[in-house]
């Protein structure tokens, strides 16, 4: 697989605050990289900087091989899609897709042609003649991807897309962009901070915080084995159960409960004893008939309720801490209630406490 | 890994003076020279002697510094047979300018508060009835004013001209309230209504807190427009103890005694133009913050 | 009493002259109470007239006399002092009569001329021809012909104002001067229309048109700039009424030493007699009704006509007064009176909307070389024959 | 669970059941509405309408019921000052709404590209809107002088053929009057401007740039188009700006030299008070009014009238 | 149970625009009712009209037996919080606690315990003179709650408190305004157009579209049995799967699709022949192990895997329309397979195509 976009220990400094620090990531081509973060962590001013829109402090960018790190935007062949649309108010839509083009001295004929095609990739031909004003947000966002995509550029950049939509419009166009991505097969760099989009949409996902990566790896390995209780925290919703304790001989253990870790797999292969904490998922939380064949049982409390339709979610206490638990939207549990969960090892995380790394 | 990172790195550098910078602050210069040669004209000149004004150039330093001028202008200038110069007519400026900056200010935010936030039915039919008053030239009204002030036997007084600076500052000043309230969010008011404030409660307590940039602006206007004026304060107030700054300004300047006295002149106009000139230096931020409110919503 | 005073003598010699009313005044035991507004008729005249509608009017006001206080009188705003005219028996001392006439409408006298003010003269600068190697011309035509050999020893010729009515005022001068008293007085009076086109006006806009070029190299706006280039003798001459000559006065220069004047231009030795005067507005309140009348009678004193009238350089409006000190140019003016060598103002005969008209006609035509005096005789015309 | 222990009492419930009187209702708003309701109807509507009564009329120093008809706008349309004065003002108003938006624009331009010292070139340019103008017209009158000004400075350096004397010459006067007007009126709208453009998406600056558009196109083909609402405000201050143009004339140039840079307003005050023939003053007026309804109205229609539908 | 606001035929309308037709609605005294729409259906409408914000154009509105229809909003012992918090910005939290009670004429002292009380309920004690600027999302709302609180009203109203906030701060503060309404057992009325908030919060949900109500019942009501098609639809992410085709004899079939509707309870006890719609929510389709012991298997092509951590959506085609189904997170389905999955018609809906009520 070729490189697509390389970013080569990347600083970025606003006065005298490092945004971005010592940065590197490759994203290969066709790969669909979501940027995943909480707000101010630096995922926009990374994709600016890749855009050419902001100048980095030092370090390099690549692009298909060539070194842009002081190219002008318009020159790196990619095409940027932003939160707010950023469409020209007063031109059409047409005018919107065709005006970098016109700028770049294309011949009318091959706008035409291009605009035509971008529009109906996008099934915006109808609209064609409408100014963005009279638009729904979605076909806003439609021809500010058009705009990308009459440029005929190798890359996408996307800052937060949908995040100005409402939940079902939001779930619809996740779904076109996916669609898109394979219909075109170009390179997408995409941020959001957003865990459901990030993880429906993305190839890879890297985890920033504080202007580095937490973690680069495909939604599953970021969802099922997170490298750090950051990233074991961020990802998932409800969020993970953390439990401090002790871990030793292959055994985690608090207060009463104690939980051999059978089946789980350790990154070292050899775990030495240590502070540990232990995160379990709240929807790998093993209930009803199923836990009779659960590996560990344990029992809660129970102290909220909140039935969500499809899912039940139950507030509960294991260990003297707070503990989620995602149950079946038709389970009938009521607060007060002392309930039998079961645990599997193999399905949870185990972190060191001092380093917060995976064990 | 080396030789990767050889070619471009880090930011593109720059030339200290690249050619934009020098367009951008070229012009920049140039222009605010236009704009400040007055000013440093009227400076200079004000601080030489006749003599060295009739030599010439009016650019130039002065050689000897005098403040003579100054006092003239101040004290001295004669108009008439009142030799007195501007400091008469300081003290009546301030005297016409507080209450008409004050009343006009706050009838001018009520009124926007209204047409904000307590539309009825026909408010917006009025306003656009005073937003074309603002390009009735002043001269027109002035006599269906007289009669007015006359009829309601306010003519000659500071009440009168308070009326009369309150009418032809409404429009752009309404405007701006209006404009700037426009922007205040509507839950604001909604939440004040459930707490049990009345109209004036919400303007005193709510509203007024929030909006000092508008009030800032609302003054600068005003009192520039008050201050600077001359024909309301010589046509409405009826006694020369009570004539404004200006009065004096337009006699000393407009009273040829031989040759024209140009450094007292300048210092007579310095001298008037003092106080909203201090009062702009101070305000700076403010004003674009208010003036960014008020003007570009709505 | 204290009484407010309104006019517009705010210039070096007229506050100097404005001053003598008030001292007198003051000595009385009364107030004068200075309300000059700067800035010609034009300013200040909405303001007296606003006061005067608005209903709380000064004691009294400056005026051109002659026909722009009419509607004033006839609205009954004006104090009628006619009888302090008969105890005074103005009838009888003011000269010309006709300054009296022009305060009386309907037979009741409404304001006391204070002076006689007379268009009629040339101002030249002595120094300005010697230093050319010239005469001081007497006469319009002598000066006329001496033009181009000034203009050679780097002196503009004719100095003149840019305001409209100095334009306007000099062509005035310049046609009673050249036309006569008949035909001038055809067009003025009895606004003939036909005079106008006729061949003696015809000489006096070519004249005129010849003068336009004469000031050329002067850009100056106030009548006394004009002259204060006459007094330090970068101009050889002006055309302005014997206000001037307060300047002259001012600047410490003598009358036939330093400069030299023509009345009637040397060529018709005549006298226009305006003036100002001062109206009295009605207030209501008796006292200060009879500070007025005071006031009026006190105007015209003798002493106080020797003492304001010296300072302003205007003639008084009564011969019974012994002027000491008069210099050339003003034995000249009282001379000239005396004969009755006198016509009527302008001010007196045209309604101020026909002078504001002319005013335009004539400074549009001074600054605009490309009209022709053809043209603008042809538009005199028009506007002589719309007069009332 | 109570959080005052002193029940909340009779609350008069009672009123709220009958619908109260529609002219009460926002009684306190159209109270605080009187000020304007009488500003628009008294002074303006009603001075207007008392103007435009008494055009028709042959009124002197005072207004009289004398009626002559259309005898004052026959004379006003053949009198060669009105002409002048309307043609100078389309010439004032034409470059002086073109330059101060040009201006205004530009500077606001620079000063939005994050300079140094933005503070201060600001001040500078706003600082003669603090200046009445009187004070304008007698520096610029000065300035502009021949003997005492820039012309005679520039030939004092050497240049001795230098001729700048706008003020002394009829056919471009106004220009020297824009001069100052300029001078005096651009710092406002640069003000307004730099508000308006720092209210622009920052977006859209930077898919300008990524689509490769030049700063000075990206300005005229999408920042300008963008600040309309910025451009009616400003139009509406400079617009009445113009009509209102008087003091700066009479205090640099008095309409001279002759004639030539007298404008409407200037036409209307000598016409009312120096030739004391107030019936030609109001109907100059009136003209001017109409002129700036035949501006305004359409305007307003499309500003106003045409939001509803669209 | 008593009533605590009664809605009686109401009617708005804006110029034209009729936003609220005939409205009745009754509310317990203590219940948590929330109104549930999409934007623009005139929930923000209707609860200013019950604050008085608004003026009805017809009907009446009885809070505790009262009619206050035409009463200031001050008297009508309601509070109010807003989805900006529309806190005094140039108050402190004391200031913007108090300024009702200063309106009410409240003495000094009465505030001052008054205010203390519902700081220490919020749990703000410490934020007291602290300005609004200077607080979290978390606690303006809270602040924004407490002005409510302190006035001591009946009923409470909220119009999308939480709808400005991050998922994360979202999900807490629902939890914790359901522990105030157990805490303060007041009347709240409260606008969302979130479904996970109104099924976790409501003790009722009304419905709402274009100004009318659709359905009003428990959360288990409106998702287990929704009256018509419109709710069926709204509530649910994703959205229930419909499929038209024809009922008779208890048996619904589309094409090749035939399903016998065993244990599915009509509302009208014997449903007649006709056009039907049958609504099958993505979460009730039985897939893995336990299809084998399903009452009907089908089986479908997948187009799409949208996996998303804890669950995995899969979109699919059923009798030639989409069909959305969503399993486990740890399922491994990839595209272009064909699935069989098992459909339980006592958890599906059956709908009227013509009247879209339910069967
Ligand atoms: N022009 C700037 N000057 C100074 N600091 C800046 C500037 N732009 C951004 N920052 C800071 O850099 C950090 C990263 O900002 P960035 O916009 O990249 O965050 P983000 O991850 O995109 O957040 P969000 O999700 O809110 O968009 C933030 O702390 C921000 O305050
Ligand atoms: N002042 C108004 N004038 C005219 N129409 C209005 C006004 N306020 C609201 N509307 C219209 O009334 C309808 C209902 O508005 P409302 O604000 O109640 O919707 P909502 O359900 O609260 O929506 P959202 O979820 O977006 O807040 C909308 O169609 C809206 O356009
Ligand atoms: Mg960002
Ligand atoms: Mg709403």
């Amino acid at each position: 697989m070729s490189h697509s976009v390389q970013i080569k220990s990347l600083d970025l400094q606003f006065g005298a605050v490092k945004v971005l620090k010592n940065l590197n990531l490759d994203i290969h081509e066709g790969e669909f990289l979501v940027l995943l973060g909480s707000s101010g962590c630096g995922k926009s001013t990374l994709l600016n900087c890749i855009a050419g829109l902001l100048e980095p402090t030092d370090g390099q960018i690549w692009i298909k091989g060539k070194n842009v790190t002081w190219a002008e935007p318009s020159e790196r062949g990619i095409g940027m899609v932003f939160q707010s649309y950023a469409l020209y108010p007063q031109m059409t839509v047409k005018g919107n897709l065709s005006f970098g083009l016109k700028n770049a001295k294309v011949p009318k004929a091959e706008i035409d042609k291009r605009v035509a095609r971008a529009a109906e990739v996008l099934q915006i031909e109808a609209l064609l003649d409408r100014k963005p004003g009279a638009l729904s947000g979605g076909q806003r966002q439609r021809v500010a991807i058009g705009r990308a995509l009459v440029r005929d550029v190798d890359v996408f950049l996307f800052d937060e897309p949908l995040s100005n939509l409402d939940a079902k419009l939001r779930a619809d166009l996740r779904v076109e962009l996916k669609r898109l991505h394979n219909q075109l097969e170009n390179t997408m760099i995409y941020v959001t901070h957003d865990q459901v989009e990030a993880m429906t949409l993305a190839d890879r996902i890297a985890i920033m915080k504080g202007g580095n990566i937490m973690q680069l790896g495909t939604p599953d390995e970021i969802y099922n084995r997170p490298q750090n209780i950051y990233v074991a925290d961020f990802i998932g919703s409800p969020s993970m159960n953390f439990i401090e304790g002790q871990y030793s001989n292959g055994v985690f253990s608090k207060g009463e409960l104690s939980l051999p870790m059978t089946g789980y797999e350790y990154v070292a292969p050899k775990t030495a004893d240590r502070g540990a904490t232990i995160g379990i998922r709240p929807e790998h939380v093993i209930t009803g008939e199923l836990v009779s064949g659960a590996p560990v049982k344990v029992e809660v409390d129970v102290d909220i309720v909140e039935p969500m339709g499809s899912d039940t979610l139950v507030w509960a206490h294991l260990a003297g801490k707070p503990f989620r638990i995602r149950m079946d939207g038709s389970a009938r549990v009521s607060a007060k209630e002392r309930l039998t969960i079961g645990i599997d090892p193999s399905r949870a995380s185990l972190f060191d406490t001092k380093t917060e790394n995976r064990l | 890994m080396t030789d990767a990172m050889s070619g471009p790195r880090g930011a593109k550098p720059k030339k200290a003076l690249s050619r934009n910078n020098i367009i951008v602050y070229g012009t920049l210069f140039v222009v605010a020279i236009y704009y400040a040669l007055p000013l440093y004209v009227m400076i200079v000149t004000s601080l030489k002697g006749m003599p060295e004004i009739r030599m010439g150039n009016i650019f130039a330093p002065p050689m000897e510094v005098t403040f003579q001028p100054w006092v003239k202008a101040w004290a001295e200038a004669c108009t008439g047979i009142n030799c007195d110069g501007l400091s008469r007519g300081f003290w009546n400026s301030v005297r016409i300018l507080i209450p008409s900056v004050v009343i006009s200010i706050s009838v001018a935010s009520v009124t926007g508060y209204v047409l904000s936030m307590w539309k009825f039915k026909g408010s917006e039919v009025f306003f656009s009835m005073l937003m074309i008053g603002a390009f009735i030239p002043y001269q027109v009204m002035l006599y269906p004013i007289v009669i007015l002030l006359r009829e309601a036997g306010l003519y000659g007084s500071l009440s009168g001209l308070v009326l009369v600076h309150l009418a032809f500052g409404m429009p752009i000043n309404t405007l701006l309230f209006r404009n700037y309230f426009a922007s205040i969010p509507e839950e604001l008011f909604k939440a004040a209504r459930v707490d049990g404030a009345g109209f004036w409660a919400i303007f005193v307590k709510i509203v007024m807190p929030m909006s000092l940039p508008i009030f800032v602006v609302s003054m600068i206007i005003q009192v520039t427009g008050i201050w600077n004026d001359f024909l309301f304060g010589v046509t409405y107030i009826s006694s020369p103890d009570r004539y404004p700054m200006t009065v004096q300004l337009n006699n000393i300047v407009n009273s040829v005694q031989g040759v024209k006295e140009y450094n007292v002149n300048m210092a007579a106009t310095l001298l008037t133009g003092l106080v909203p000139l201090v009062i702009y230096f101070a305000s700076g931020k403010l004003f674009v913050r208010g003036i960014a409110a008020g003007a570009v919503k709505g | 009493t204290d009484l407010e005073v309104m006019h517009w003598w705010t210039s070096g010699g007229e506050a100097n002259a404005v001053s003598k009313f008030a001292d007198a005044w003051n000595a009385t035991g009364n107030v004068w109470v200075d309300g000059a507004i700067a800035g010609g008729g034009d300013t200040a005249r909405p303001i007296m007239v606003s006061r005067i509608i608005g209903g709380d009017p000064p004691a009294a006001f400056q005026f051109n006399h002659g026909r722009q206080a009419e509607e004033l009188v006839e609205a009954g705003l004006i104090l009628d002092i006619t009888d302090v005219s008969e105890a005074e028996g103005w009838a009888d001392i003011i000269t010309p009569s006709s300054l009296l006439d022009s305060c009386t409408y309907d037979g009741r006298v409404f304001c006391v001329p204070v002076n006689i003010h007379s268009w009629q003269w040339m101002w030249l600068s002595n120094a300005a021809y010697e230093n050319a190697g010239l005469d001081v011309p007497t006469t319009w035509t002598e000066f006329a012909a001496s033009a181009d050999a000034l203009r050679e020893a780097g002196v503009v010729p004719l100095a003149m104002g840019g305001q409209s009515w100095q334009q306007n005022g000099a062509f005035g001068v310049m046609a009673l001067a050249l036309a006569g008293q008949e035909a001038w007085l055809a067009v003025n009076q009895d606004k003939n229309a036909e005079v106008v086109m006729g061949p003696e006006y015809t000489r006096v806009f070519e004249a005129f048109g010849a003068a336009r070029s004469l000031s050329d190299g002067l850009n100056v706006q106030d009548w006394n700039q004009a002259t204060a280039a006459v007094i330090d003798d970068t101009a050889g001459a002006q055309i302005m009424g014997d206000w001037a000559q307060g300047e002259f006065a001012l600047a410490g220069e003598v009358a036939g030493t330093d400069y030299s004047c023509l009345p009637g231009l040397g060529e018709v030795a005549l006298l226009d007699t305006g003036g100002d005067a001062f109206f009295f507005p009605v207030t209501g309140d008796p006292e200060i009704e009879a500070a007025q009348k005071e006031l009026a009678a006190l105007l015209l004193s003798p002493a106080v006509q020797v003492s304001f009238n010296s300072a302003k350089g205007s003639l008084p409006v009564r011969p019974d007064v012994d002027l000491t000190t008069v210099n050339e140019c003003t034995q000249k003016g009282l001379d000239l009176l005396a004969s009755g060598a006198m016509v009527p103002a302008g001010t007196q005969l045209l309604a101020p909307d026909t002078v504001t008209q002319l005013n335009d006609l004539m400074t549009e035509f001074w600054s605009t070389p490309s009209m022709t005096p053809a043209e603008v005789q042809q538009q005199y015309a028009d506007i002589i024959a719309d007069a009332e | 669970m109570a959080i005052a222990d002193t029940g909340s009492t009779d609350r008069q419930l009672a009123a709220g059941a009958r619908r109260p009187n529609r002219l009460f209702k926002n009684l306190n708003s159209k109270i605080a509405a009187i000020p304007m309701i009488f500003v628009a109807m008294v002074v303006f509507l009603g001075g207007t309408c008392w103007t435009i009564f008494y055009s028709f009329t042959k009124s002197g120093l005072l207004p009289n019921t004398n009626f002559v008809g259309l005898d004052q706008y026959e004379r006003l349309w053949s009198s060669r000052k009105w002409m002048v004065s309307i043609e100078n003002l389309g010439i004032y108003g034409f470059f002086s709404l073109i330059g101060t938006l040009v201006i205004g624009f530009t500077l606001a331009a620079l000063l939005d590209r994050k300079i140094r010292g933005e503070g201060a070139f600001r001040t500078i340019f706003l600082y003669p809107f603090a200046l009445s103008f009187i004070v304008t017209g007698l520096v610029w009158q000065w300035i502009l002088n021949p003997e005492l000004g820039l012309q005679n400075v520039v030939r004092e350096w050497g240049w001795t053929s230098f001729t700048f004397d706008p003020l002394n010459n009829p056919d471009i006067v106004m220009f020297g009057l824009l001069i100052a007007g300029l001078w005096q009126g651009t710092g406002l709208i640069m003000c307004i401007m730099l508000a308006g453009l720092r209210g622009i998406d920052e977006d859209i600056w930077k898919a300008a740039r990524v689509d490769g558009i030049g700063t000075v196109k990206t300005y005229v083909r999408i920042i300008i188009p963008m600040m309309r609402p910025v451009f009616v405000t400003s139009l509406v201050l400079i617009g009445s700006g113009i009509v209102k143009l008087y003091d700066l004339v009479v205090a640099q140039t008095s309409g001279g030299p002759g004639i030539s840079s007298e404008v409407p307003a200037k036409y209307v005050m000598t016409a009312m008070f120096g030739g004391q023939n107030l019936g030609q003053g109001f109907a100059a007026s009136t003209m001017m009014l109409l002129m700036v309804g035949i501006i305004l109205i359409p305007w307003a229609y499309l500003e106003f009238g045409g939001k509803k539908r669209g």
